[in-house]
């Protein structure tokens, strides 16, 4: 129980630290980029840049418009903040610490949905920023938080039919049991990672992120030169903070969930070598580099890219990722059903140890039939 | 969406589709405006069905203080047109007095005229591009082009001594020659630019992303431009080659080979493409005029009533310190009479009116500022599309508030 | 969230209210390292503020890149260019949207005070509508005197009390302009 | 419409391939693009630490020179003053009295110089102006203030001490043009 | 390009207008008219569709003050271009301070209608069927015609200035 006290305070602290430094990074990749030098005057290369900004933010006179609805304007960033903290908490982090006497899942909760928890809290993330831009009373305000629901709904369809995929090749919802899949890095002359066995279905997914997390080229809801600040146009001090504090850890969240649904978690080539205390700490090193090499990534791809048209972006979501996720979704129902032989006559493959397995179909008819009833 | 111009003609659609009307106000300061310009927008959803235009908010009144400052101090005043490209502002008006006292300035000072007049037209055609650029998102393209705008500025100050508000040249001539330190830049500027603009290129044209952005966003058809009054890259991009470099050629532009692009539709993709060709094509202009550039004095000796004899003279020579005196004051005579002169400058053709009573100020100096006459077609071409394509429209127009509002 | 009342519980000096406290001092470091712009950016020297952000210059190197249209959202509101009467009103409603603590940069002679344009439709000067705290001058300032003035900003934000704002003479002066104070 | 210049060219091509309706390529060489300027040196001069060399001509802050001996060039002539556009520029003349010849090099001399720098646009029309090459433009910048008034840049500011000269000898393209 | 030169435009435009054109000269190679005010619509819309002028390019409409020319104070120009055979002309109407209306010629050129606006903002001239004159870069509240010579420049309030420095 203390270990999980600990474990909930650390990742709190973490994620907390890790979405406040990424302001820096992202400041710093962008100035990169651009042939710029970013912050350097607040401490050594502008260290203490994320403190100056949240000390501010702080101190900063806290507004709310004379029309805007009181409290629903103050939940609004609350919520937002609430549910991208929520979701770190079914990451397996790192490789299960195996010590003579027990074995400490470095992970707040091992639900055997996991998945599918993730899915649900940041579905409920939009509902923030809805809040947040209707209660505000402001035109553009309200623009941005019809284009961050409408958007949240399209991709997050494609989203859930790119994560069934991995689900029916794991044959779980368990992010634990999704990682443990893709152990090491070589294995029976292919690779084990994910994004190696389903790279469409990667692509799909990372798109799709880029969407929830309202980057760019998906950062409709808050564009700049189109709607000021989208649905934080009235939000100041604080409050303001939470907003973009909230949609630096989603980027976390979703880099890390992307790394252990494709990139084999805290796997890492060659890790039968170690045990103990050793793996743990390097599983966890792989782990995080390979989230930050996807944060990176989408920084890379924020300053790069101009950013879709509200209605290219649906056209995308709906014509585009959608039909692509669900033909993968197919392939791979087929290849998997092949591979177990229910093609051939025999009925063998249809083997005890596969029935206890969670009925991967089964799953994935009722996690549709959610994410459908949730959306509509 | 919308890949047919727009045929809208009313200012306002009457039908509305099924929805709410809300009206959304675009400026004075959003972001979009750079500059500051209002449109109030009428939209159903996402999509406009009308747009009112408010201008003025940076009105000035150069004509009226054009009218109360001697003949050489409006060169600064002209600065602050079209600010992105002042240096065309200045030698237009120069060229404008040349044409009035009837003087012919040697070639050299027509070949300088149009090194920087051109070196003007890129800068002012980047700041455009790129703008464009960060109101699709991409604001890397931008940072990049405004590294090589920097060196343009750099030029500048080595010709003149400042770097956007230039008061450059006078009439009759410059007011020094190029600098060796100016020859150094200009020739690496010539060497390197081209890289790191196709760079530029390289990042958005063939972009799929910015293509769907921009194709069909904010037409208009050749013959309702010219209906009102389009004229300059916008013009050109809907296939009208209209240029005043050709149609009647000043400063020795004849001379030089170069081509003029045209679009098809008039949409932002084709200001785009256009904006960026004719950046190519000034740059040929330039290592055109400064390989040839003739020898020769770079001011013309032939006005020592206009333009500031040199300092040494003024303390040796009683006729130079007499037109030292008179030129300064603002005394010196010019015919009465009334010219137009124009010149292709960033966003088409400027012209100068200019009514002289003989005074020392003109009587009545008028400006013909291609964005305030093609700025008014915003509404029609809008109309039917979205908030994004109306935000694009107005910075491919590039519309800059110290011309519109004058 | 409701108002920081954090301030009456610090014990200064002398009570007074420019004497800076260590908590003083470290919110305005805070502060002046995150100085978020509103570019109120109308001609000339809003071209030369977009310089001033380009690779060359580099406003970012003082936490300043991040810029807020939303005048919510801003704590320095940068008036780069000419303000006509016309105009006036719209400024002075920004600078009344924005939250406190707030400061105004003027960029340029025009700003400054109509500068060239001396004529019936220009306004002599911002500081006739709203309070200016530094002035640039220059026609339009190079790059380096914008920094300059921004540095300027900066050092007020440091030496500044946080009770400033609720004094006595901040009052006067927002009365002054005929601003409100909330 | 017909052309009207005959060299007329049609640059844009909204023909998309079929690699660039793939998104990808495209996407892939900008991102390419952006990364290669990541390991690039960066192109930003540190302001207050490094400074930017001006041109030598460039219109900065205003001096009012002293010849050789230390005298005041300026004669209180006021064309500096007519030729300013912004009419930033006032100034009042006096008798140059016995016995400050070593002040004054002319017998009228400007007993108050003031220059708005608040209102000067630096078009560099008053050191056009000046026939006594008393008034420069020079390459330094006038720093910010936070009141009104320190702009009005009067005679103590704007005359170069005795021991620290400004150095315009370049500018002086302007005054000694070559023939 | 047809080689049109202004002789034949104005000889072209004589034959048409006789009467209505009062008057006629050529500063700086640019051909100017000076036409009756009643008949500079008409003499517009004819240029337009002439097959051979075909002046379908409307480039600046401006106004001008002349105090002293009593009856014809107020000169509106319009400046036409004819892009094909690339020949400009200037066409110009005097109006009376007293009543300067003319008629509007924004349905013949839809462009005309923010100059014809900025022309009454300046001068007052009124434009007979222009659909929204009202001022365009002044506020609406001005209550005079700054353009027109006996409105002075300066702001009133400016108080760091001496004019007699400046001999103005």
């Amino acid at each position: 129980m203390i270990i999980k006290l600990i474990i909930v305070v650390a990742l709190f602290a973490i994620t907390l630290g890790i979405a406040a430094y990424l302001t820096l990074m992202e400041r710093k990749v962008a100035a990169w980029m651009q042939d710029r030098i970013g912050p350097d005057r607040a401490g050594p290369f502008g260290l203490l840049q994320p403190l100056a900004d949240g000390g501010k933010m702080f101190f900063k006179e806290d507004f709310r418009p004379t029309n805007a609805d009181k409290w629903l304007f103050i939940i609004g960033p609350g919520i937002a903040m609430f549910t991208s903290l929520i979701t770190g908490a079914v990451i397996p982090w790192a490789p299960a610490l195996k010590t003579a006497t027990e074995t400490i899942a470095i992970q707040v909760a091992d639900v055997n949905i996991g998945i599918l928890f993730i899915m649900g809290a940041v579905s409920v993330g939009v509902y923030g920023i809805m809040i947040g831009g209707w209660s505000s009373n402001n035109k553009f305000a309200l623009f941005g938080a019809i284009r961050a629901s409408s958007q949240m709904i399209s991709y997050e369809l494609a989203m859930g039919v790119s994560v069934i995929t991995i689900v029916m090749m794991t044959g779980s919802l368990s992010l634990t049991k999704i990682v443990d899949m893709q152990h090491g890095f070589w294995d029976n002359g292919w690779f084990t990672w994910n994004v190696f066995k389903q790279p469409i279905c990667f692509v799909v997914f990372l798109i799709t992120a880029l969407a929830e997390c309202n980057r760019a080229p998906f950062d409709l809801p808050e564009c700049e030169s189109e709607l000021i600040g989208g649905y934080h146009t009235e939000y100041g001090a604080m409050k303001l903070g939470f907003f973009l504090f909230a949609e630096y850890v989603n980027m976390f969240i979703s880099c890390a969930v992307i790394s252990a649904l494709f990139f084999g978690g805290y796997n890492f080539p060659g890790m039968d070598h170690f045990s103990g205390l050793t793996l743990t700490i390097l599983g966890g090193v792989a782990f995080f580099v390979k989230t930050f090499f996807f944060i990176f990534v989408f920084m890379w791809i924020r300053w790069t890219l101009p950013r879709f048209r509200y209605d290219q972006l649906m056209h995308i979501g709906w014509k585009k990722m959608i039909p692509i996720a669900l033909i993968n979704l197919l392939i791979t129902g087929v290849v998997i059903a092949y591979t177990e032989g229910w093609f051939s006559k025999s009925k063998d493959a249809e083997s005890a140890s596969n029935a206890k397995t969670e009925q991967p179909l089964g799953v994935n008819t009722s996690f549709e039939k959610t994410k459908t009833g949730n959306s509509l | 969406m919308s890949d047919t111009p727009n045929k809208n003609k009313s200012l306002f659609a009457d039908e509305t589709i099924d929805g709410q009307i809300a009206t959304l106000n675009l400026g004075p300061t959003h972001p979009a405006t750079h500059g500051i310009f209002q449109n109030v927008l009428t939209v159903d959803g996402e999509k406009i069905l009308g747009s009112v235009q408010t201008v003025g908010y940076i009105h000035r009144a150069f004509e009226k203080l054009a009218e109360r400052r001697p003949y050489n101090q409006i060169t600064p005043i002209t600065d602050r047109l079209n600010y992105c490209s002042s240096p065309i502002n200045n030698m237009g008006w120069e060229m404008t007095m040349e044409k009035l006292i009837g003087v012919q300035v040697p070639k050299k000072v027509d070949y300088m005229r149009v090194i920087i007049m051109e070196l003007a037209r890129i800068a002012d055609h980047l700041v455009c591009n790129s703008v464009i650029g960060v109101d699709t998102g991409a604001l890397t393209g931008f940072t990049y082009m405004f590294q090589q705008r920097e060196l343009i500025y750099e030029l500048y100050e080595e010709v003149c001594g400042a770097r956007l508000t230039t008061n450059i040249g006078r009439i009759g001539g410059f007011e020094r020659d190029f600098s060796p330190t100016f020859h150094v830049k200009l020739k690496k500027f010539l060497k390197e630019f081209n890289k790191h603009f196709q760079e530029f290129d390289d990042l958005l044209l063939r972009n799929r992303i910015f293509m769907d952005r921009t194709i069909g966003a904010g037409p208009i058809s050749g013959e309702r431009a010219l209906d009102y009054g389009f004229t300059g890259p916008n013009l050109r991009a809907a296939g009208v080659d209209y240029d005043v470099r050709v149609m009647t050629p000043y400063s020795s532009y004849e001379d030089f080979d170069f081509i003029i692009p045209v679009g098809t539709q008039g949409d932002t993709y084709d200001r785009f493409c256009v904006r960026q060709e004719e950046v190519r094509q000034s740059l040929r202009i330039i290592e055109q005029a400064y390989n040839n550039m003739p020898e020769g004095s770079y001011f013309s000796p032939d006005v020592p009533e206009f333009y500031l004899p040199t300092k040494a003279d003024v303390y040796t020579k009683m006729e130079a310190l007499i037109y030292h005196f008179k030129i300064v004051m603002g005394e010196t005579p010019v015919p009465v009479g009334e010219v137009y002169h124009a010149v292709e400058g960033g966003n088409g053709e400027l012209g100068f009116h200019l009514i002289s009573d003989g005074g020392r100020t003109p009587y009545r100096l008028q400006f013909r500022r291609p964005c305030f006459i093609y700025y008014q077609a915003y509404p029609e071409m809008i109309t039917g599309q979205t908030i994004s394509d109306a935000v694009l429209t107005l910075s491919s127009l590039n519309v800059i508030a110290g011309e519109l509002d004058a | 969230m409701g108002k920081v009342e954090i301030i009456n519980g610090v014990e200064t000096i002398n009570g007074e209210g420019f004497q800076l406290t260590s908590l003083d001092k470290v919110i305005g470091a805070a502060r002046a390292n995150s100085v978020w712009p509103l570019p109120f950016a109308t001609s000339c020297c809003g071209i030369e503020y977009m310089g001033t952000m380009g690779s060359n210059y580099d406003v970012a190197r003082f936490g300043m890149e991040r810029m807020s249209f939303s005048p919510r959202q801003a704590d320095l509101l940068i008036v780069a260019g000419t303000i006509s009467k016309k105009l006036a009103p719209i400024l002075k409603q920004v600078y009344e949207q924005m939250a406190e603590p707030k400061w105004v940069l003027s960029v340029g002679a025009c700003a400054c005070s109509g500068g060239i344009f001396d004529t019936y439709s220009v306004l002599q000067g911002i500081d006739r509508v709203i309070p200016v705290d530094v002035y640039v001058p220059g026609c339009p300032p190079r790059p380096e005197q914008i920094i300059e003035g921004c540095m300027n900003i900066h050092r007020l934000v440091k030496s500044e009390s946080l009770r400033r704002r609720y004094s006595d003479e901040y009052k006067h002066l927002l009365k002054k302009y005929d601003l409100n104070d909330e | 419409m017909e052309s009207l210049s005959n060299r007329k060219k049609v640059v844009s091509n909204k023909k998309m391939s079929f690699m660039e309706k793939l998104y990808f390529p495209a996407i892939l060489g900008g991102m390419w693009i952006t990364l290669k300027h990541v390991f690039k040196k960066h192109n930003t001069i540190k302001y207050p630490e490094v400074k930017r060399e001006f041109a030598p001509v460039y219109r900065g802050q205003h001096v009012l020179k002293r010849d050789e001996q230390g005298r005041e060039n300026c004669t209180a002539c006021g064309l500096c003053a007519v030729a300013c556009p912004a009419e930033a520029i006032t100034m009042t003349s006096e008798e140059r009295k016995k016995g400050e010849e070593h002040l004054y090099r002319e017998e009228k001399y400007a007993s108050t110089y003031e220059i708005n720098m608040l209102r000067c646009i630096f078009c560099g029309l008053c050191e056009e102006a000046c026939p006594k090459e008393a008034i420069f433009l020079t390459d330094r910048m006038v720093p910010t203030f936070f009141e009104r008034n320190d702009f009005i840049y009067g005679k103590d500011k704007l005359v170069e001490p005795v021991d620290q000269r400004v150095d315009i000898s370049k500018r002086q393209l302007t005054g000694k043009r070559p023939a | 390009m047809s080689n049109l030169t202004n002789e034949m435009v104005l000889a072209r435009l004589q034959e048409k207008f006789g009467d209505a054109i009062r008057n006629h000269e050529e500063p700086y190679g640019l051909l100017t008219i000076e036409i009756q005010s009643d008949k500079t619509h008409d003499l517009i819309a004819w240029l337009k569709t002439d097959e051979v002028l075909k002046m379908s390019f409307l480039t600046l409409i401006g106004g001008a003050h002349f105090p002293n020319d009593k009856g014809r104070e107020i000169c509106v120009n319009y400046h036409l271009h004819s892009l094909v055979n690339n020949v400009r002309l200037r066409v110009r109407a005097f109006l009376p301070i007293e009543n300067p209306s003319i008629q509007s010629i924004i349905d013949i050129y839809i462009g005309a209608d923010w100059q014809e606006r900025e022309t009454y903002d300046f001068f007052g001239v009124i434009f007979e069927g222009h659909p929204n004159l009202t001022r365009i870069l002044n506020e609406d509240s001005m209550d005079y015609f700054p353009m027109r010579k006996e409105y002075h420049l300066e702001d009133a309030t400016r108080e760091d200035k001496d004019d007699r420095y400046f001999g103005r």
